[in-house]
């Protein structure tokens, strides 16, 4: 039972081995923090399925890599990404 | 190969790979991030001499040292980066004067 | 082996295949508005299938509030991420894919 | 999980890639992103040597409050232009170290 969930939980991290790919080629930075969002996702699924063999403590590990993603996007949004023109086409009115 | 042998290998490696980026390269953000690294790579070394086998509970003195040096590498971190922009905003470049004359 | 276990086991077994597929569609799909759509079926559906595969198979009340907390959590923290995200791609100017021809 | 499994061979090959990745890639913002994506597995090794508590410090402010500012001190330099304001591409061209294309 517990070797399932631990084979599982290698089998998302392997996911996360694969989405790299999508940080790696980009194009905008929106796809590359859009990968690192599903990596959290997947992290906390990871954490969640080890659970059983490493002990309950690491709920709150997953808890704590919920908020993670959710502080990095918003710091990514509100900081560091401004409005340039990408593929060179007129922009929206954008707000 | 047990799991402490590995993650010594690992940290040996992702120090040396810091090292090398802290010494090579010249943008500074890219040097903050190449000595976070390479504190990973110190960290991952002591967490591998505190696993004492999957049956016995692992040391809890290297434990306390590196969750001391997290703390302290964030605050490092956020330092290094202050003054980065401090920098950046004085000189309008953000590297050393050194990395840039060569 | 019981039925809980039987039942565990093929929740979250399915919830590992949504985040398969997540991965697949954020790696395949063209632009950063599908992309978005992919990765919210791997948040929503998949992380909520590993939850209630892991619910089954608790004893506690406590546990079981826990897991579906996380799962809020994520839901919540994923659709407020998204929807930044979308919006200053929007503003920013990133173009809609189209079918080619 | 006795003896070293898949769990860990991932692991310990991922991680060096992804520091070199950090260190010698084109892209300053990708290697942001990369450096919040090794902190996040970083914390799934120190999980895997038992130390949660380890992994919940790394979690909250090795990956995620570093994190959050490094894309603040990015974000600070395009504003103030890289130096040469080579930047029409936003990250993929300029971030390299403005007046250095040599990067």
């Amino acid at each position: 039972m517990h070797e399932w969930y631990g084979g599982l939980a290698s089998f998302l991290l392997l996911n996360v081995v694969v989405g790299l790919l999508r940080v790696l080629r980009g194009p905008t930075p929106a796809d590359r923090m859009l990968a690192a969002q599903l990596f959290g996702t997947t992290g906390v699924a990871t954490l969640l399925l080890l659970a059983p063999t490493f002990g309950p403590a690491l709920n709150d590990i997953a808890l704590v890599f919920a908020l993670l993603a959710a502080v990095t996007v918003i710091a990514f949004v509100r900081r560091s990404w401004f409005p340039v023109n990408w593929e060179g086409k007129g922009s929206h009115d954008g707000d | 190969m047990n799991a402490a042998v590995l993650y010594t290998l690992m940290g040996v490696g992702l120090f040396s790979i810091g090292l090398h980026g802290f010494l090579a390269q010249p943008h500074l953000l890219r040097k903050v991030l190449a000595l976070n690294i390479m504190g990973s790579g110190v960290f991952a070394v002591l967490m591998a001499t505190a696993w004492r086998g999957p049956q016995l509970p692992p040391d809890p003195v290297p434990h306390a040292l590196v969750l001391t040096g997290i703390v302290v590498a964030v605050s490092a971190t956020a330092f290094a980066l202050a003054l980065l922009r401090r920098i950046h905003t004085a000189t309008g470049r953000a590297s050393l004067p050194e990395d840039t004359a060569a | 082996m019981t039925v809980t276990e039987w039942c565990s086991l093929a929740l979250t077994t399915a919830g590992a295949f949504f985040f398969f597929a997540g991965t697949v569609g954020v790696l395949r799909f063209p632009d950063v508005y599908t992309r978005l759509h992919a990765l919210t079926k791997a948040d929503g559906l998949g992380l909520g299938l590993i939850v209630l595969g892991l619910i089954v198979r608790t004893q506690g009340w406590t546990e079981v509030c826990q897991l579906a907390l996380i799962w809020i959590l994520v839901m919540v923290s994923s659709a407020t991420a998204c929807h930044l995200v979308a919006r200053a791609a929007l503003g920013t100017g990133v173009r809609l894919w189209r079918r080619p021809g | 999980m006795t003896g070293v499994g898949m769990f860990d061979v991932l692991l310990a090959v991922v991680l060096p890639v992804l520091a070199w990745w950090v260190v010698a890639g084109p892209d300053l913002f990708r290697s942001v992103v990369l450096f919040i994506v090794f902190g996040l597995l970083l914390a799934l090794v120190w999980v895997r040597l038992r130390a949660p508590d380890v992994a919940l410090a790394e979690a909250a402010i090795g990956a995620g409050l570093t994190g959050a500012l490094l894309l603040d001190t990015l974000g600070r330099l395009r504003a103030e232009g890289w130096g040469t304001g080579d930047d029409q591409r936003g990250s993929d061209a300029g971030a390299s170290g403005g007046e250095h294309p040599s990067v």
